[in-house]
């Protein structure tokens, strides 16, 4: 559905007075989300996953590289033919209140991107209320008592299931949920996370996920692929499974390390990593980028890049000189 | 034909919301309530004040720059003729041309700072950097040097140059305000929902602006009124035969109100009368501070 | 610190509307009590409460906050009360948000702590801030000479700890102190608590959304729900068999890592807010699956089963049964 | 408050000592700290009569403009012919630095004279009354001969009244070989366009010209200014002194009205120039211990002139009409209460004067008493119609009578304004219109731009002055080199667009202009019949209807000086420098 | 510092060109003022009996101060003559330079202009404070309403009315020039007292008008500290009191004193009616009586001079924040 290799951003930041200052926000990143698949996008804050999710669903501009949609090249468009393209990829929001107008209904909010569609295909004014029950009624809510409300009148369960009830009225093929249930409430967030997983199985949208709360991402679906993003690159990819349970890379191992223990439910992991702090001091460009933080971090770490790859007869791909296996997550006690 | 659909029921009930909010919010303090009624009655003495007397004003030779009195309440003018009633029949001049620069105010400013913000980029910076060179121009000066290059031959002309020249901290305003609602969610969803610009201008960033924008139309009112009756007073534009800022020049230049209390009445007359409308004016800003706040709507 | 029927009520244009309702807690000294609950529940309000702050147009209106050696809290006022705070109690300030004095360093801010607290030996006071800083992995001196925006969120979070600590508090309340941190930083965070803790003898409270942070650090959870103390017990044994049904649903909406992803399931329907919490009777009951008639009328007493505590009505009859 | 009560006597707390409180010249408002005591800077501190001497006073007389008191001259010879002026200076006149003045000095002054523009002193050739020669007779005597190819009966007047300063500080202006380039100036051509060029380039720096110190031989000198006063000395070497009281005199600054009203009716002041003041202020004013107002003739009158270029002004009884129902009387109430009296009738002449010039034929002259009936005659006699009780054009399309009058000239809007009311009242429709300034009130009125417009006439004393402003530039006749001549309507500033003839009855046909030009080389007696010859046609034909003659009022205040001029004297219109120097103020015993 | 001496470079630069710009402006609209002032006053004299010749004569040597030369030529000379502060001569002063005369009038408007502001400044923030401090209750409205109607009601409406009932119905002060000219100026108690006794009106009149905005800025500066956390944190810290206030107070006034810097500059601009009702002799009244006798220059250097005054408060009022503002000096972006 959408590749992407060698993906480049880099911000200019103005308006400080020291001179302009570049933020890398993408160093090349390559990705690859097939039709009715689903992908997750992990990493600390500020490595880059808003970023590409943007990018991705067309919000935000590229430096370098290449997107293909459904095979077309994006880069040999104009701006204006890439639209439809990228309008097959919606976004949703992280935060469910800015993402809904305040000054307009659920009703209201679903009317107007679904009369645009009525333009363009020639359908009927009945169509587009019938379209907005059903788009209700595919996220779980009720048309009758939803569509007449303002987004502060819903729960925030309800508003981000308005979000992805909007996103579904263009038919999409492919949503994007950037930390899409970080701010709702811990009781409901499963409850989305149930739905994104079914929209998938049932209508065959690929999902991306992005998140930095790893177990979530296992929810969208077992079979999809995770992407470990620090500061900008893609340091391990592959299996959602494989790479909760046998982590190579040790940015990824501390990452999973970090995750908090239920400690009447779970036994810690075996050998947590964590990591050297601090991150802010040591931005080094040389070498490996997590090089400055890494426990193991050996000679060549330091002068050489480490680049994505499948090696060592490892099952993901990563990009460590010397990857290790560990078993840092926590196990439930049931399994000890 | 999207039109159609939405003013149907929920923007009914949307409606009836509101008027409720907004009688709980004028019963909550009884001063806004006063605001309100001093509003209506400037409208209603600027749409029919002048029809209640006969043009030209009755005179009284005898009684030129008399102070109040049972028979004028505010004494007379250097003609003879009363001062409430030239308030009255001058209120039109002064309200019309604060109304057309209050609608060109706005218009300019929140196009202007719309355009600007959304937009960005190149656009934004032109334009943000010739708002800001004309919010440095202190407008008081150049509007006296323009009184001489410009002939105001009426109210709506001297609305047109005050509204040309006041809509820089509207602007400014509005940018900001566009910039930051860019940044919700719902903007970005709308364009990648592929919604046009018109769509998401006119349907969701303006109504949320809505609010913000009546309560700069209020406040250019104000200073729509005050600007020309300070020129009027200053004796920089053509001569009114009733106009306030005329009655203040007048009173106080010609008629000696600030040397002896006679003529007082004749200067207080105006005076009162820009203060109940600045009155009027904050009542009802600050009522609709509330009405339009959305945490107020929610309870 | 034992908190006794403690109700904190806000004015609102419907009238005044209690965001902590009947809440009874015993901290026990050298302990980690954590209290979860949902956006909403009435956590920052209880942990203000704690520290007789809660802000207007709030107001504690029945119970008490004893503190052992200081008396009643919710009685305290002016002078005694400032003291109590940051003498006594210690307050810990959501990370995200800012606690410090944009204008000021955090030294000079420190030494202002002091000053207010009538710290003679000023110089003593700020070795024993570089000495906490340092301990949590600071650069003391650098630190102290820092302003607020020049500090990343974690050391932020650390610095709001070293000012709460430095004027030996022994009772620290910390609401929400990892939110809006990433992964790697909440682990370090949690990690210095508990050292602190354990160093200095503590009595901590906790306060967060997150079961995964109690678990991690506390000792004792409560679960707040509604403004109310649904439960609260040892974290190993609430975690592993909750009795109320609402900590039920929480812990089985966590998402796990391993295990089998179709045994995590959203409760149903919504939290209460200020506005939509039942005047009387249990206030989980439209969400709960054990609902009974009683349920609607009375709202339940939280009633002791062992080393637990646990207002249900369901609960209770099954004890009995 | 405290400055208020407390200064009731000024001499008390500020330590005046037998000083003099008055006003800066109304003509020049504002007073410049950082001008030079230069009379001829537009805001230089030098005060006629105070520390700026002429060389004689012009008297207010109702008719004859060469009468003067002594200045700089003590007397003065005129020709019979008015071709010459010769003037003998004070013997014991004296700079305030102990030099004599000298014919020297005079000579001097009136090179400068030249240099910056002045009646007698003008460079244009053949304007009238210019000078010829200046001859230095004695080390006191001057001889000033007219160039009589376009003479003038005013020409002493226009020698006497100009400033004479010390050529021992201003004698570097003038260039060694300023009296040649004079004469080359007279001729016509290239060079002598050069010469005017170059003179005129002098006069710029006469104007910025300021002297390192003040050097007066007036009975003041300059001690300081600041924005708010300007404070003079007396001169102890005036030739006069010992007859001058005030042993200083301070100028108060103002810039509106209202500010002297104040002082006025406080009482501070013992002098003021006239200021237009409503009644009521006036009366406040007169109530202040020892306030005086004097009033006296000031030969200036207002009228309301047509374009007759404009329909339907151009029909004489559309004019009569519009004056038939123009109460004068009220007009001049509520415009001008104190400054004018009404007019009797519009005669051209200021009421006063007409006496003089035209004795019992005033009274044969049209009052154009405010009379509807007899309007309404005229108009229909205009073939103006009536429709509702409005009166609309010959055509039936509307009428609407438009006065323009200049921005902040308030006395003229209010009286448009209240002209407007009784026009309207009796089926007139009108309307004020203001222009910006008097600058382009003047240019567009000039140009025939407007319907109706104010303008002032009647400024004596000398009858061509009169007469001119009627039947002058403005009305179509111009006079250059002594040659009168006519241009039509709407050319050359005629915005008027009389007729250039008229059929006077009881006279017969007459060329207004060419009369006026006649008066301006014409005796007294010569004047006479012309002048009741011009009334007439004015009166009959009404190219203005003269609205009110203005009145001059003087603010003294008898507190502590007195011998202030009575009502009506001839040192009137002269500042109070000059009734100071002759000797006529005295200290209050 | 070096930050602040590069926003400083590049303010004074931006700065410069604005000055340019508006000296370009303000020299084409006062060219373009219809009424040729040389023919206008020739009649003036005429109409005040002078020879018509003579008048003439008379004019073209005043006016010969007014610049020569096409109108380009005539810009040209204009803007160069900027870089040596030589805004020309002033015709109505008999040529004498244009600076000379602003300065004299200057002296006069700046003093009581910084009397006002001030006082109303600092009675203007204490009352803010009060304002945000009782805002839910009875005093909190009362100062509140009455900022808004002090903000909302123009200079001149207070000057009159200040005018009317002080000056006239019950006259206890002077509203007639700077000074009571009956005293000897310089340094003795007569006139000192009097100059204090005639700035009171003006004085008040600028503090009454600005107070409002004071008030108003004020307090809705203090309830945005007042919410901040900071300042709960301090209080759940034990912080004194007064330590607290001062935390309050400092943040609070900051923004305004960038406000206040602005206004300054904005003031002299706005002097123009209060000189005219109290007969202050400052730069409004110079502006006003520049144009009404059609002196280009004066006119042209009156507008400038009071533009040039709001650019420099302008920069004097971002460096002022830059050196109190850690976060400003540090070169973070800060939105006020
Ligand atoms: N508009 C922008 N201008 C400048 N820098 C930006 C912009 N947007 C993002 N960045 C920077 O790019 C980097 C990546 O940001 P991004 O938002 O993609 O991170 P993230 O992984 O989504 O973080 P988080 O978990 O906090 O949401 C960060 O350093 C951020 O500061
Ligand atoms: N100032 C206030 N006025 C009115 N109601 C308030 C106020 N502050 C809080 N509340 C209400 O009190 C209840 C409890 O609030 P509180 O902030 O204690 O919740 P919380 O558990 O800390 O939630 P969160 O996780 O969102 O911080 C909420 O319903 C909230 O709406
Ligand atoms: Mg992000
Ligand atoms: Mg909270």
């Amino acid at each position: 559905m959408i590749n992407g290799t060698g993906v480049v951003k880099t911000y200019k930041q103005r308006g400080k007075v020291l001179g302009a200052r570049e933020v890398r926000a993408l160093r090349g990143v390559d990705f690859s989300i097939p039709k009715g698949g689903a992908a997750s996008f992990i990493g600390e804050s500020g490595c880059g996953k808003t970023t590409l999710g943007r990018i991705i669903a067309g919000l935000e501009t590229y430096d370098e590289g290449e997107i293909a949609i459904d095979g077309v090249a994006m880069s040999s468009l104009k701006p204006k033919q890439r639209q439809p393209h990228f309008r097959k990829i919606q976004m949703i929001h992280q935060d469910p209140y800015s993402a809904l107008n305040p000054t307009r209904t659920v009703h209201q909010t679903l009317h107007a991107p679904l009369s645009l569609r009525a333009g363009q295909t020639g359908r009927s004014k009945s169509w587009i209320e019938e379209r907005a029950a059903e788009v209700l009624s595919l996220v779980g809510l009720d048309p009758g008592s939803v569509l007449a409300r303002y987004p502060h009148q819903l729960s925030g369960g309800m508003r981000q299931r308005v979000v992805i009830a909007r996103a579904l009225t263009v038919d999409p093929e492919m949503l994007v949920a950037d930390e899409a249930v970080s701010m709702i409430d811990v009781s409901l967030r499963l409850g989305i996370l149930a739905l994104l997983k079914d929209l998938r199985e049932r209508l065959g949208v690929s999902v991306l996920f992005i998140t930095h709360d790893v177990a979530t991402a296992r929810y969208i679906g077992d079979d999809g692929e995770l992407y470990v993003i620090y500061r900008g690159q893609v340091i391990e990819r592959g299996a959602v499974d494989t790479i909760i349970a046998d982590p190579v890379h040790p940015y990824t191992q501390s990452l999973l390390s970090a995750i908090p223990v239920l400690h009447g439910l779970e036994q810690p992991g075996e050998h947590p990593v964590t990591p050297l702090e601090p991150l802010d001091q040591d931005q080094s460009e040389e070498g490996c980028l997590f090089a400055g933080r890494c426990p193991f971090r050996g000679e060549r770490c330091t002068s050489e890049r480490p680049l994505l790859q499948v090696a060592d007869g490892l099952p993901q791909e990563h990009a460590c000189f010397y990857p290790e296996r560990r078993s840092v997550i926590a196990r439930p006690m049931s399994e000890v | 034909m999207s039109v159609l659909l939405e003013g149907s029921s929920t923007s009914a009930a949307m409606r009836r919301n509101f008027w409720t909010g907004v009688w709980r919010v004028m019963r909550r303090k009884p001063t806004r309530l006063v605001g309100a009624v001093l509003m209506l009655g400037f409208v209603f003495m600027g749409l029919f004040g002048p029809l209640f007397y006969p043009d030209p004003l009755p005179r009284d030779p005898g009684q030129l720059t008399r102070p109040p009195s049972w028979q004028h309440w505010l004494g007379t003018d250097d003609q003879g003729r009363d001062v409430i009633a030239l308030v009255v029949t001058g209120s039109r001049y002064v309200l019309l041309a604060a109304l057309v620069t209050a609608v060109i105010t706005v218009v300019l400013g929140t196009g202007i700072g719309l355009f600007s913000g959304f937009k960005r980029g190149r656009w934004d910076t032109v334009l943000m950097r010739f708002t800001d060179m004309k919010l440095t121009i202190p407008g008081l000066p150049l509007l006296l040097v323009l009184s001489t290059v410009w002939k105001f031959n009426s109210a709506v002309q001297m609305g047109l140059v005050l509204g040309l020249l006041s809509w820089g901290g509207v602007a400014r305003a509005v940018r900001s305000q566009t910039l930051s609602l860019r940044e919700r969610g719902f903007i970005e969803a709308a364009r990648g929902l592929g919604l046009s610009t018109t769509h998401i201008v006119g349907k969701e960033l303006l109504p949320s602006m809505a609010p913000y924008i009546a309560m700069n139309m209020l406040i250019a009112i104000t200073g729509g009124v005050y600007s020309q009756v300070g020129l009027f007073f200053l004796g920089v534009l053509p001569y009114e035969s009733n106009n306030w800022g005329q009655m203040l020049n007048t009173a106080v230049f010609r008629s000696g109100a600030l040397t002896i209390p006679s003529a007082l009445g004749f200067l207080l007359g105006p005076l009162l009368a820009i203060l109940l409308l600045t009155l009027a004016i904050v009542l009802v800003v600050d009522a609709m501070d509330e009405i339009f706040n959305p945490r107020l709507r929610e309870e | 610190m034992r908190i006794d029927g403690l109700t904190v009520v806000y004015k609102t244009p419907a009238g005044e509307l209690p965001a902590v309702r009947d809440v009874t807690l015993t901290l026990e000294p050298g302990t980690i009590t954590g209290i979860v609950g949902e956006s909403g529940s009435g956590k920052s309000t209880l942990a203000l409460s704690l520290l007789n702050a809660v802000q207007p147009p709030g107001r504690i209106a029945a119970g008490t906050v004893e503190i052992d050696g200081l008396g009643d809290m919710a009685r305290f006022r002016g002078e005694q009360l400032r003291k109590a705070r940051g003498k006594h109690v210690g307050y810990v300030f959501q990370a995200a948000q800012n606690s410090l004095n944009p204008l000021k360093t955090v030294g000079k801010q420190l030494l202002d702590l002091g000053r207010s607290h009538g710290v003679e030996d000023l110089r003593g006071l700020v070795r024993e801030a570089k000495e906490l800083l340092g301990r949590m992995g600071l650069d003391g001196a650098r630190v102290l000479d820092s302003h607020q925006h020049e500090l990343s969120g974690g050391m932020r979070q650390r610095v709001g700890i070293m000012l709460a600590l430095v004027l030996n508090a022994h009772l620290v309340v910390l609401d929400e102190p990892t939110t809006a941190l990433d992964m790697i930083t909440q682990a370090n965070i949690l990690k210095i608590v508990r050292a602190v803790h354990a160093e200095r003898g503590l009595t901590t409270l906790v306060i967060t959304h997150d079961i995964g942070v109690v678990a991690e650090v506390a000792d004792r959870l409560a679960v707040m729900y509604g403004g109310r103390l649904v439960e609260q017990g040892p974290t190993r044994e609430v975690l592993g068999a909750p009795r109320h049904p609402y900590t039920k649903g929480l812990i089985k909406a966590i998402p796990r890592l391993v295990g089998d992803i179709a045994e995590a399931q959203a409760l149903p329907g919504r939290p209460p807010t200020l506005a939509t919490v039942p005047k009387e009777g249990c206030v989980f009951r439209e969400r709960c699956a054990l609902r009974m008639d009683v349920c609607d009328t009375v709202d339940p007493e939280a009633v002791s089963h062992g080393t637990r505590l646990v207002a249900c009505h369901a609960v209770t009859v099954k004890e009995h049964a | 408050a405290c400055s208020g009560g407390a200064t009731n006597q000024p001499g008390g707390s500020s330590g005046g000592g037998g000083g003099l409180f008055t006003t800066i010249d109304v003509a020049r408002p504002g007073l410049d700290p950082s001008g030079p005591a230069n009379p001829w800077a537009p805001k230089g501190n030098s005060y006629l009569g105070y520390n700026g001497m002429k060389l004689g006073w012009v008297k207010n007389h109702v008719t004859d403009p060469n009468q003067f008191y002594p200045g700089i001259a003590a007397s003065w010879d005129i020709a019979p012919d008015n071709s010459s002026v010769t003037l003998h200076l004070q013997p014991n006149g004296k700079w305030s630095d102990g030099k004599p003045v000298t014919a020297e000095d005079v000579r001097l002054s009136i090179g400068l004279a030249y240099t910056t523009g002045s009646t007698a002193f003008a460079l244009t050739p053949g304007a009238a009354g210019a000078a010829a020669d200046v001859e230095v007779v004695d080390d006191k005597t001057v001889k000033v001969t007219q160039d009589m190819t376009n003479p003038s009966s005013k020409f002493a007047r226009g020698v006497i009244d100009n400033w004479v300063v010390p050529a021992h500080v201003w004698g570097s202006l003038l260039p060694a070989d300023f009296w040649d380039k004079l004469k080359t100036s007279r001729g016509t051509g290239e060079a002598a366009d050069k010469a005017r060029e170059e003179i005129l380039a002098i006069g710029q720096k006469v104007l910025a010209f300021a002297p390192p110190k003040d050097v007066s031989a007036g009975p003041f000198t300059l001690e300081r200014v600041n924005p708010g006063e300007a404070l003079l000395l007396k001169n102890k070497n005036f030739y006069n002194a010992a007859n001058v009281a005030p042993d200083q005199v301070k100028f108060l600054n103002f810039s509106g009205n209202e500010q002297i009203w104040n002082y006025l009716s406080a009482g501070k002041l013992d002098h003021s120039g006239f200021v237009a003041a409503p009644t009521d202020v006036m009366n406040r004013i007169k109530q202040a211990p020892g306030s005086q107002l004097i009033t006296g003739f000031s030969p200036v009158a207002v009228g309301m002139a047509f374009n007759q270029s404009k329909k339907p002004y151009d029909n004489v009884h559309v004019r009569r009409g519009l004056a038939h129902l123009i109460d004068r009387a009220q007009v001049t109430k509520v415009a001008s209460p104190e400054g004018g009296t009404p007019a009797v009738t519009t005669s051209g002449i200021h009421q006063k004067p007409a006496q003089e010039w035209i004795g019992s034929e005033l009274s044969s002259l049209d009052p154009y008493a405010f009379d509807v009936a007899k309007a309404e005659a005229e108009f229909k006699e205009a073939g103006l119609q009536k429709k509702d009780g409005k009166w609309a054009m010959a055509d039936g399309s509307p009428w609407k009578v438009t006065m323009q009058a200049p921005s902040g000239f308030s006395d003229w809007i209010s009286a448009q304004e209240n002209i407007k009311s009784q026009l309207i009242e009796n089926g007139v429709d009108a309307e004020v219109v203001t222009v910006a300034d008097y600058p382009i009130y003047l240019e567009e009125l000039a140009a025939g731009k407007y319907d109706v417009g104010f303008w002032l006439m009647a400024l004596g004393p000398a009858p061509y002055d009169i007469f001119q402003r009627l039947y002058g530039t403005s009305n179509g006749w111009t006079n250059v080199a002594g040659q009168v001549k006519h241009s039509a309507p709407g050319k050359s500033g005629n915005w008027m667009g009389s007729a250039e003839e008229i059929d006077v009855e009881g006279v017969g046909k007459i060329n207004p202009g060419e009369l006026t030009a006649k008066l301006n080389a014409a005796g007294p007696e010569e004047a006479k019949p012309i002048m009741a010859q011009l009334a007439k046609a004015a009166n009959q034909d009404l190219p203005v209807i003269q609205l009110w003659d203005y009145v001059n009022t003087q603010f003294t205040n008898t507190s502590r000086f007195t011998g202030w001029p009575a009502q009506d004297s001839d040192l009137l219109r002269l500042p109070a420098g000059v009734w100071i120097q002759l000797g006529m103020v005295k200290k209050k015993q | 510092m070096t930050v602040i001496a590069r926003r400083l470079a590049g303010h004074l630069a931006r700065g410069v060109v604005m000055i340019l710009v508006v000296a370009t402006i303000s020299f084409f609209i006062v060219r373009s003022i219809p009424g040729d002032p040389v023919a206008a006053n020739v009649q003036k004299l005429i109409q005040m009996g002078m020879d018509p010749q003579a008048a003439e004569q008379a004019t073209r040597v005043l006016y010969g101060f007014q610049p020569k030369g096409s109108l380009w030529e005539q810009y040209i000379d204009y803007i160069s003559g900027l870089f040596t502060f030589d805004l020309g001569q002033s015709v109505t002063h008999a040529g004498a330079p244009v600076t000379q005369v602003l300065g004299e009038a200057a002296k006069w408007t700046v003093l009581p202009v910084l009397a006002g502001t001030l006082l109303s400044f600092l009675v203007g923030i204490i009352m803010g404070v009060y304002a945000a401090i009782k805002r839910s209750g009875k005093l909190g409205d009362v100062l509140a309403i009455s900022g808004s109607l002090l903000h909302g009601v123009p200079q001149y409406v207070l000057g009159l009315l200040l005018s009317a009932i002080f000056a006239t119905l019950i006259p206890i002060l002077p509203a007639d020039g700077p000074v009571d000219i009956l005293f000897e100026p310089g340094f003795n108690a007569g006139y000192i007292a009097s100059l204090f006794d005639h700035a009171v009106l003006p004085v008040a009149t600028y503090a009454l008008a600005a107070y409002g905005g004071w008030i108003l800025a004020m307090k809705s500066s203090v309830v945005t500290v007042l919410g901040d956390d900071f300042i709960l944190a301090a209080e759940l810290r034990g912080m004194k009191r007064s330590i607290i206030f001062r935390y309050i107070a400092r943040n609070a006034i900051l923004p305004l004193f960038t406000i206040l810097a602005l206004s300054l500059g904005l003031l002299l601009g706005g002097a123009v009616f209060i000189e005219r009702i109290f007969n202050y002799p400052g730069l409004g009244l110079l502006l006003i009586d520049s144009i009404t006798m059609r002196d280009y220059a004066l006119m042209g250097g009156a507008f400038l001079l009071i533009t040039a005054a709001i650019i420099v408060a302008n920069i004097v009022a971002d460096l002022f924040y830059s050196v109190i503002d850690p976060r400003v000096r540090s070169g973070e972006e800060v939105s006020s």
